[in-house]
């Protein structure tokens, strides 16, 4: 994925960033989804001042850019956690019990109804599409907020989700 | 030993059974309303007064404008309220166009087969079918009329107790006078082809007593005064004392009796006891006390409807609209009778209100009040063709039966609305 | 020109056109509600499918016509799909048609529910009385914000209040936005209940109809949003 | 010239090969491997079979392959590349040796190594750790003992503990299979134009290139090959009506969305064999007569748009791809496009209006081979059809037909997943039943359970109960089954599937997915969903069956587009086929698989339980209390959410699931 969406210096304002993909896509209304991708892999989502610069770029309504960034599954509008538990909601990984981790998991990390990223603001617990690694179902992905991170795990129960929340906030202790 | 059977009477509104036979030496008849019965007067009970007139509209959807208008001026009396003028003449001019519309179904569709030697409505355009579109076009205006002024043709709702609900419009009811003139020629000439086809049998009235209700301007309008054809007169309230009611074992419904014996009511009656009212009823010369007269006094009353409704509709739309008073939300005490001259005659609707509800309800129909007279005539009628104890021809005997009790043009639905059924069916 | 079919009718249409102008042309009416000329014909209210010879459902307005096509407008699946998307659209409307601008004849929805008998939009949608003519604006308990449209001519319109002879409106969410107009108009409950009993006391639901209506009073009394 | 500086197939052998970007020669893909054509020198022939030696048995005999692809990555391949990487110095083998591949479709096996030493049957090693890579291959390459290994290739008598480890042709799982158009999956390195072309690669589009559109096009109607994405087109008549479409512009759009949830099988192919689908796109825009092919990609396969984008360059790198290909005056370029992961986008009109902007259906007629993507006529193919195109021209439409049935040619791609014992990608010809798929190659369902039904097409297709797995899979039995070929997404479900809940899972997915463009599918799905929910929590009543039968009805019969026209499809049929379960939800409010919580209570066992209180820590919800009086533990129903920790941490498992 790397290759394909060049990454740019994050220190930026979100403003500065989309100015500067909407200059890289030439401006072109075509590009709205990638350039909504570049700006989702730097910031983990989009922010709404990104989204307005876009809008005024490529001189479409703002509606326009929303209803393409609420229309798709990948973008997210509000702020994940440090680290975003995806559970893959595939045919297989949903038999084999993710729907049953996913409550757990909510449950686990208190997260209140309605919302995703737990209070804290370390965990955002998702719904994703099939990763398409169905042998190893039930499968949990989990990616840091800039994407530069990417696990998955296979076989997954509550119990060994206990086991990765424990390992990611040591990780997230390491850092900090 | 049995002269005559008719299980159920066809043609007539509801259902109805005929019989006549010979018990040793007497003839008796019998007139069986076997329409189940509906209970209106239990329904009102306990209802609040403003209801009343939704639920006695909903008897009967021949004539619903006629009881409606009788149950609000009974709850008018009841609660002393008076509607004023210009609101009891809407009224009267919206019964008169129903009494014409009725009047028109009836002898158009219900009757007319009898004396043009056809069984049913299908054949009956070959023999009469200018008659008929002529009718069904008259019939068509009357209605939309009823739905102008009235809000709908059947269940009306810009009536209220305490006079109209809403601000009358000028236009509606110029536009409904419009409706009728255009089709007062046409009535004419529907009423003249039915009184060159109506050849009405031979019959001696055996009980000739009337009654009717004095109208307060023209013909038809409604009135205070009951006159009868013995030259009595009463108030409404004290219609006890004149008809009492009672209740035949043999039939869903009551029967009424004019100080003890048999009357009739409806355009015979009326035309009888309120003659010096009228002022172009053109009848031609016939002979009164025949019962089957009943029908050519409707015929000419359907022209003379349309013209007088007309008039009052002209005449209204003149007038300042006084829609009437407010009926007080919590009601009062009081007892009310309304009487009214529908199609078939009068209907007297009685009710006691105690604070906002109904507690008492009485409601006479036409029908029941001819009831009596219906058996007096088909007695008298079965006597006449009848010879040393058998009848001369079973089936004409049979025909002339039926074609007198349509004569009388009942409303079985009507009949039926009584408290409490006694009656056993005949074994 | 095109040679189509309209229900055994046959037309003849320009190249091009959409089967909407065939039927046009064969003097057949199709419902639609999405189809706006050239400015948006995507076919997407669904209210004009037609069932084709090989029996598939297509939408008149956006269907280009082939030579031969045979379209019939009124079988019974078509009744069917179109009288299930009346559903589908009431089921998500906000029925509010008491203090809507489209009532007393204008409402699309209306003459749709009452052309293919799809029951639950209130008497309001069809009487004509605007705000402070509306006899509930006045005071009456009428029913009309409960009570099941479909009569064409209402008592409202004539100044009589509407006293639910057509059968209760059983939705919960209406029932609670009827609840709160009665309430911010002074009617009360037991009004309501009481003109309400002569036809619908009888009804084999009338107990929850009233333990709805009960529940839905209370939480309008008790300062609820509308 | 490789990008290393060393020769390699793709440059030129000597002075006398005039071939260049510029003036490309004709024969440039022939000469590649069956080279030197245009004039005869044993040095350059040489140099070509030495070369070719080496791509397919590595340096001296020594072949060592790792698999990397999305899966067997996720499943730990690079940790056991890493190891392979740093054993291979240490035993003597030419570092070399070591292969990265794509993936066979044995997902059970992931992450595998196949070995390779000259005079050693090549063994196939699954589940490999990190930790014992270096035990393998000292096992292997010192010992030459086989006798780990999952499968061999062939018996050469020369190795030790041969006897007991089964060929790979002996096996069911490959036995039964036919990989036509999957043959290089895990054998061509898929980041190498080099390799696809020493196996035979750009041979189809050599051969299309020397004859017309119309004989390509003739070929590939002989062939009978038809749409593998689901609906079966026939291919050719759809290349027919573009190609006689007069505008001069016209594309090729390659459909890599896959958005059917437990579907890999283009991903599979595309991340192992790029070329072959590059091939076949561009043999497509040669027919049709296109100037622009698109590759529409998902967002959340980034790995599968890597591998096509890399084989996008290398290809206009060498030629096959820009200007004048191949010399024939053809110009084609091709633009890998990442979608934003919709499933909608799978549908051909909502496809291009993504690529458009917002992707939301059109209503077809007009067909995209007529208007497409900007107005003009666009042909749009899944992945796995022009796969099959670039191998059918390659090897001529007999080696094709020779598959399948006589209405349905060819073979398919099925991925069998869910409760079965080798889940994986398979090519079987067309027609074979359904029992041969699921239970000899994917090995059927676990011990000790029964299988319950089998799931295929995915949210668009329907469930066939056990007792119809006779029914061939083809395009018309499938459907009278009451479900559709699909893009082969096979999902084998048990006795522990409850098929209510299977059915609400697919309506939530078509709920979440809809474009909610038409009316049918936004509100329709929503009340199918809705009711299911209603049953699924015991508050089902009967005439919700008749409700999701008419809603149902109506939303396949007037949406708009193929989503909303195939969503109730899982509900009618598990309707069809399992209404008992249905019944057993709503009447006796019981769900006899076990699996919907409202229905479910979790309850210690009183007399079992010892009161140690495990199961209180351990409870998400904190559930579980101790009730003094008995020193027992029990559980709050309300708070429960039925995740079953309990269950699995009590050590003397006393907590009992009631159903």
């Amino acid at each position: 994925m790397a290759q394909l969406l060049k990454l740019i210096p994050r220190e930026t304002t979100p403003g500065a960033l989309a100015h500067d993909v909407a200059a890289k896509y030439g401006r072109e209304r075509r590009y709205l989804i990638r350039m909504l991708q570049e700006i989702q892999s730097t910031y983990g989502y989009l922010p709404q001042e990104a989204l307005r610069v876009i809008a005024n770029e490529l001189r479409i309504p703002l509606t326009e850019v929303l209803t393409v960034a609420t229309f798709y599954h990948q973008f997210r509008l509000e702020k994940p956690g440090e680290f975003i538990i995806m559970l893959c909601m595939g045919t297989a990984c949903h038999l084999r019990g993710n729907a049953a981790n996913y409550e757990f998991l909510r449950t686990y990390l208190g997260i209140k109804p309605g919302r995703s990223t737990t209070s804290d603001g370390v965990f955002s617990v998702e719904k994703a599409r099939c990763f398409g690694c169905c042998s190893l179902a039930p499968v949990v992905m989990v990616v840091s907020r800039d994407g530069s991170y990417r696990k998955l795990y296979g076989g997954v129960t509550p119990a060994k989700l206990r086991r990765i929340i424990a390992e990611h906030r040591a990780k997230l202790a390491k850092k900090r | 030993m049995r002269l005559a059977r008719v299980e159920e009477v066809d043609r007539v509104f509801g259902h109805l059974e005929l019989e006549v036979l010979r018990d040793n030496g007497e003839v008796k008849a019998f007139f069986k309303v076997t329409h189940g019965a509906r209970f209106i007067e239990l329904t009102v009970n306990g209802r609040p007064y403003w209801e009343v007139p939704y639920v006695a509209s909903r008897i009967c959807g021949a004539c619903s404008i006629a009881h409606y208008v009788a149950s609000i001026r009974a709850v008018e009396r009841a609660l002393g309220l008076d509607a004023g003028e210009w609101v009891e003449d809407f009224r009267d001019a919206v019964n008169m166009v129903q009494i014409a519309q009725n009047h028109l179904v009836h002898l158009a569709f219900l009757a007319l087969p009898d004396y043009v030697g056809v069984q049913g409505l299908s054949d009956l355009k070959s023999r009469a079918g200018r008659l008929v579109v002529n009718s069904m076009k008259l019939n068509t205006a009357c209605l939309k009329v009823i739905r102008l002024i009235a809000g709908r043709i059947v269940n009306p709702n810009t009536l209220g107790v305490g006079g109209l609900l809403r601000r009358p419009f000028k236009g509606p009811l110029l536009k409904a006078a419009d409706y009728l003139r255009e089709c007062e020629a046409l009535a004419k000439e529907v009423v003249d082809e039915a009184l060159t086809l109506l050849k009405v049998p031979e019959l001696k009235d055996p009980a000739n007593n009337c009654v009717a209700v004095k109208p307060r301007k023209i013909y038809l309008t409604t009135g205070d005064e009951i006159l009868t054809s013995a030259g009595l007169s009463f108030k409404p309230s004290n219609y006890r004392e004149h008809l009492e009611e009672m209740q035949p074992e043999y039939s869903n419904s009551k029967a009424v009796a004019l100080s003890g014996a048999p009357v009739h009511v409806g355009a015979r009656a009326r035309y009888e006891l309120l003659r010096n009212y009228l002022r172009d009823l053109n009848v031609p010369k016939i002979d009164l006390s025949n019962p089957f007269s009943n029908l050519i006094i409707k015929a000419a009353e359907i022209p003379y409807c349309v013209t007088a409704a007309k008039e009052i509709l002209e005449d209204l739309a003149m007038r300042t609209a006084d829609t009437g008073v407010d009926p007080p939300r919590d009601g009062g005490e009081g007892e009310g009778v309304g009487v009214v001259e529908a199609p078939r005659g009068l209907l007297i609707h009685h009710y006691v209100v105690s604070g906002k509800r109904i507690v008492n309800a009485n409601i006479i129909t036409p029908t029941e009040i001819n009831a009596r007279h219906i058996e007096a005539s088909a007695k008298a009628l079965t006597e006449s063709l009848v010879s040393d104890g058998r009848p001369l021809n079973a089936g004409e005997l049979q025909r002339k039966l039926t074609m007198l009790v349509r004569a009388y043009d009942p409303c079985l639905p009507c009949a039926v609305h009584v408290s409490v059924v006694r009656g056993r069916k005949h074994a | 020109m095109v040679r189509v079919i309209v229900n055994g009718k046959e037309v003849h249409v320009p190249e091009g056109e959409t089967i909407l102008t065939a039927l046009k042309k064969a003097g057949d009416a199709v419902p639609t509600l999405c189809f706006f000329g050239h400015m948006y014909r995507e076919a997407s209210c669904r209210m004009c499918l037609v069932e084709l010879s090989n029996g598939k459902l297509v939408p008149a307005c956006a269907y280009p016509v082939s030579d031969g096509l045979e379209v019939r407008t009124d079988t019974p699946r078509v009744r069917e799909a179109r009288r299930t998307v009346v559903e589908f659209i009431l089921s998500i409307h906000r029925i509010r048609c008491w203090s809507c601008p489209r009532k007393g004849g204008n409402c699309e929805l209306l003459k749709l529910a009452t052309a293919y008998w799809v029951e639950g939009i209130p008497v309001c949608s069809s009487c004509p009385l605007y705000g402070r003519d509306c006899l509930v604006v006045k005071g009456e308990p009428c029913l009309g914000p409960i009570t099941l449209a479909g009569c064409s001519d209402p008592c409202p319109s004539n100044g009589s209040p509407c006293i639910g002879c057509r059968g209760p409106v059983t939705r919960k969410d209406v029932l609670e936005a009827a609840a709160q107009f009665y309430v911010s108009n002074g009617v009360e409950l037991r009004d309501v209940l009481e003109v309400a009993s002569m036809f619908w006391e009888g009804l084999p639901n009338y107990d929850s109809l009233k333990a709805s209506l009960e529940e839905a009073f209370k939480k309008a009394l008790g300062g609820g949003e509308d | 010239m490789g990008d290393d500086g060393s020769w390699n197939l793709m440059s030129r052998c000597c002075g006398k090969c005039w071939h260049s970007l510029e003036y490309p020669c004709r024969n440039y893909i022939r000469c590649r491997t069956e080279g030197p054509l245009c004039h005869d020198d044993q040095r350059c022939r040489t140099l070509r079979s030495e070369r070719v030696r080496y791509i397919k048995e590595g340096p001296n005999g020594y072949r060592i392959k790792v698999p990397l692809a999305s899966c067997s990555i996720a499943a730990g391949a690079k940790e056991v590349l890493d190891a392979v990487k740093e054993v291979v110095e240490s035993l003597g083998i030419p570092s070399d040796a070591v292969k990265t591949v794509g993936c066979t479709g044995l997902c059970y096996l992931d992450p595998w190594l196949e070995l390779k030493a000259p005079g050693m049957p090549a063994a196939l090693y699954g589940n490999v750790k990190p930790a014992e890579v270096e035990g393998i291959l000292k096992k292997y390459f010192i010992e030459n003992d086989v006798s780990g290994a999952y499968a061999i290739s062939e018996r050469t008598g020369k190795a030790r503990g041969e006897g007991d480890v089964p060929t790979l042709s002996e096996l069911d799982v490959w036995r039964l299979q036919v990989r036509y158009v999957s043959r290089n999956c895990g054998v061509v390195n898929p980041e190498s134009i080099e390799d696809y072309i020493a196996y035979g690669g750009y041979r189809g589009l050599d051969r299309a290139l020397r004859m017309s559109p119309e004989e390509v096009i003739e070929e590939v109607k002989k062939s009978g090959l038809r749409g593998r994405g689901g609906a079966g087109f026939p291919t050719w008549l759809k290349w027919r009506i573009c190609r006689n479409q007069p505008s001069k512009e016209k594309y090729v759009i390659v459909n890599a969305d896959e958005g059917d949830p437990g579907a890999f099988m283009n991903r599979l192919l595309a991340e192992s064999d790029p070329h072959r689908v590059l091939e076949g796109l561009i043999i497509a825009g040669y027919a049709v007569g296109a100037t622009k092919g698109f590759i529409f990609v998902r967002a959340e396969k980034p790995l599968m748009a890597e591998r096509l984008q890399k084989a996008v360059e290398e290809a206009r790198k060498h030629g096959i791809l820009g200007k004048n290909i191949l010399g024939r005056g053809f110009d084609f370029d091709v633009e890998v496009i990442l979608s934003a992961g919709a499933f909608v986008c799978g549908e051909e009109t909502a496809l291009i209006a993504a690529i458009e902007g917002r992707a939301t259906p059109r209503q077809r007629p007009p067909y995209p081979a007529v208007v497409g993507l900007w107005g003009k006529p666009t042909v749009i193919n899944n992945v796995e059809t022009l796969a099959h195109v670039a191998t059918l021209m390659a090897e001529g439409w007999e080696s094709f037909a020779a598959y399948g049935t006589e209405r349905s040619k060819g073979t398919k791609m099925f991925c069998v997943t869910g409760a079965v014992k080798r889940t994986g990608a398979y090519e079987v010809p067309i027609g074979t039943t359904l029992r041969t798929l699921v239970e000899k190659i994917a090995g059927g369902v676990k011990e000790g359970r029964k299988l319950k039904a089998v799931q295929i097409g995915g949210p668009s297709g329907g469930c066939v109960p056990a007792h119809l797995l006779d029914t061939p899979i083809d395009y018309e039995s499938l459907r009278d089954a009451g479900a559709i070929m699909g893009s082969g997404g096979i999902v084998v479900m048990d006795d522990t599937a409850c098929m209510v809940d299977v059915a609400r899972y697919f309506t939530s997915f078509i709920v979440a997915e809809s474009c909610g463009k038409c009316f049918p599918c936004r509100i329709g799905t929503k009340i199918l969903y809705d009711t299911l929910t209603k049953i699924t929590e015991g508050k089902g009543t009967l005439e919700d069956l008749e409700i999701l039968e008419s809603v149902g009805r109506v939303v396949r019969d007037a949406s708009l587009c193929a989503l909303g026209g195939t969503a109730p499809n899982p509900v009618l049929s598990t309707l069809r086929h399992f209404r008992d379960e249905y019944l057993a939800h709503i009447i006796d409010k019981k769900c006899p698989a076990g699996v919907c919580t409202k229905l479910l209570k979790y309850r210690i066992n009183p007399d079992k339980c010892v009161g140690c209180g495990t199961c209180a820590k351990h409870c998400p919800a904190g559930a579980i209390s101790k009730d003094e009086k008995s020193g027992k533990y029990v559980i709050d129903q309300e708070k429960c959410v039925k995740c079953g920790t309990c269950v699995t941490i009590c050590p003397v498992n006393a907590v009992v699931k009631e159903v």
